[in-house]
């Protein structure tokens, strides 16, 4: 293995590390002396230095990782504000127990999570993805949910009755849930 | 690669035939019936054999087989007017043989690909969820997902109690007697010394209406010392011109 | 702003991104104008190609995402000690049966490939391959499926025009006698 692919190597190995990677790591995974290592950061570091690449390679206590340079900081803020969030569970369950028991109470969510959902609800609300349909009859007259318009539109859904039923799902999820990466498996079985 | 083997790995009935009929060089066109019936059944007899369980599929499969063999021996109908169609009765299994083949090839051509997670990899940062900032747009999800969270939930959560509760009704007539039968021999009796412990709200009740009705018969007189205080029972001897009325409709419970 | 600087920027952002990013959100981010950003990352491409980075730059259907450079998959594998996925056969058929027909019932896949399909299909979908596009307006109202956002990533894929086109088979070919082995083989090398 040449200097270059070597380079290309630990590259890669840094770029997809979920945090600092240690010398003896890399090494490990790119099946090289660790001594062959240190003088190739060096020279990466360097490199992004002087050709101005998005990143920088630090040297931590806990060994080394990419970073975006310092000065695109703002940049890299902005982009992460205007990237579309994910669902927290939280609220995609607030939001099945809404879309499948509507009209329901907040203490019909809070009943079936367990746990106080004004949070979430709220944040649904905030989206659209969820409407208050009404007053419920009973004491205290709590507000009722129900899905929105937008809601559909999200899911791609054409009407209420698109929603799958559970027993639909369950009738797909009787079977073995492990089909998919069975090759293996299955072959060791035929196997013995 | 044994043959055992190579059985145990086919995932259908078609993938089976259509290596059975490659192996045997067959014309897919004029496939010889009897004989891939033979092969067929010869090899579900080695998967049995084996003690693999045989998906009802293939079983499936095996009569269409032979279905379609004793048609081919069948002499075609001369009469063209006749209801029976005299179209290959192979003509359907062709069909599918060769359309299962072309999403074969297609899976295989899908597994060469650059697989994420596989042959390649992604930066692996950690994504901000909704409840964190409320202004931005939500990133798309299934409506798998939703039943998904749903029936999570339904799982957690302790069944609703929807069967009905039948309860075993306690009647003050039969309260009425069993005070009797226990005050026999009995100069006195506590009146929590009738009930079970701890007592349900019903046999309380019951217990204290057949105590009045006793009172109103003349066949127990009850005494209290203080507020709050214990009910003593003192049973009183039966007036023997009356008879105890100990139906329920007599005390008006129905 | 130089040209220089600008790639760095975008560079920085497609680095810190989760996910693919669409060119108007670098646009945004960066605070230049859309047009200006397709050629350059077509020059990073480029760029990344020809100077053997450790990871390349793809198109997406959501936008562009830096990958690592499919050679390294090995080494990469073994750095997050990870086994290498290897997809089921029978979820490959069922995905391609639902890739190139969607939208598909349970019944039509089933059908096609002669056996009971509803694990592989509650696979794929649990692996968000596959979603669930709505019911079909037959007695019944069976689901129907399709492809997700996620298959084209996990394919990495611009669009499903960019699938190979289904080839129309009038004989049994060489091709698909050969399948059985391959993956026999492919399992032997996963295996060691």
């Amino acid at each position: 293995m040449d200097t270059a692919e070597l380079k290309s190597i630990l590259e890669a190995l840094l770029f997809a590390a979920p945090g600092p990677v240690r010398l003896e790591q890399l090494a490990l995974a790119a099946e090289v002396d660790p001594g062959l290592i240190a003088p190739l950061l060096t020279e990466l570091a360097e490199e992004y230095r002087r050709t101005g690449r998005g990143f920088v390679l630090v040297a931590l206590a806990e060994g080394y990782q990419l970073r975006t340079r310092p000065e695109h900081a703002e940049m890299v803020r902005r982009l992460q504000s205007s990237r579309p969030v994910r669902m927290s569970r939280a609220a995609l369950e607030a939001l099945a127990i809404i879309a499948y028991r509507q009209p329901v109470t907040r203490a019909d969510i809070d009943y079936l999570r367990g746990v106080d959902s004004g949070g979430v609800v709220k944040s649904l609300l905030d989206k659209r993805l969820v409407r208050i349909v009404g007053k419920k009859d009973i004491p205290g007259r709590p507000l009722i949910y129900g899905t929105s318009r937008e809601f559909l539109e999200f899911f791609g859904l054409q009407s209420l009755d698109d929603l799958p039923t559970l027993k639909e799902f369950t009738e797909l999820t009787k079977e073995s849930e492990t089909l998919l990466f069975d090759f293996e498996a299955g072959l060791d079985e035929g196997r013995t | 690669m044994s043959y055992e083997v190579e059985l145990a790995v086919f995932k259908g009935p078609l993938d089976l035939l259509l290596h059975l009929i490659k192996k045997h060089e067959m014309d897919i066109y004029d496939i010889p019936i009897a004989e891939i019936t033979t092969q067929y059944l010869a090899a579900l007899d080695t998967l049995q054999s084996l003690n693999l369980d045989i998906a009802g599929e293939f079983l499936v499969m095996a009569s269409t087989l032979v279905h379609i063999k004793s048609r081919m021996l069948l002499p075609l109908d001369p009469d063209p007017d006749s209801e029976e169609d005299d179209t290959d009765p192979r003509a359907e299994l062709v069909h599918r043989l060769l359309e299962y083949q072309r999403y074969k090839v297609a899976a295989v051509a899908l597994d060469e690909y650059d697989i994420l997670g596989r042959d390649v990899f992604a930066r692996s940062c950690i994504e901000s969820t909704l409840d964190e900032k409320n202004d931005a747009e939500l990133e798309a999800i299934g409506i798998f997902e939703l039943v998904e969270v749903l029936r999570d939930l339904l799982k957690q959560t302790p069944p609703e109690p929807v069967h009905e509760v039948v309860r075993e009704r306690l009647s003050v007539a039969e309260r009425v007697t069993m005070l009797l039968e226990s005050f026999k021999g009995c100069q006195s009796l506590a009146f929590e010394s009738l009930l079970s412990t701890p007592p349900t709200r019903e046999e309380l009740v019951v217990t204290f209406l057949a105590m009045l009705e006793l009172v109103k018969l003349r066949a127990v007189r009850i005494m209290q010392n203080q507020r709050c205080g214990s009910i003593w029972l003192f049973p009183l001897a039966p007036d023997p011109a009356r008879e105890l009325p100990l139906q329920d409709e007599t005390f008006g419970y129905c």
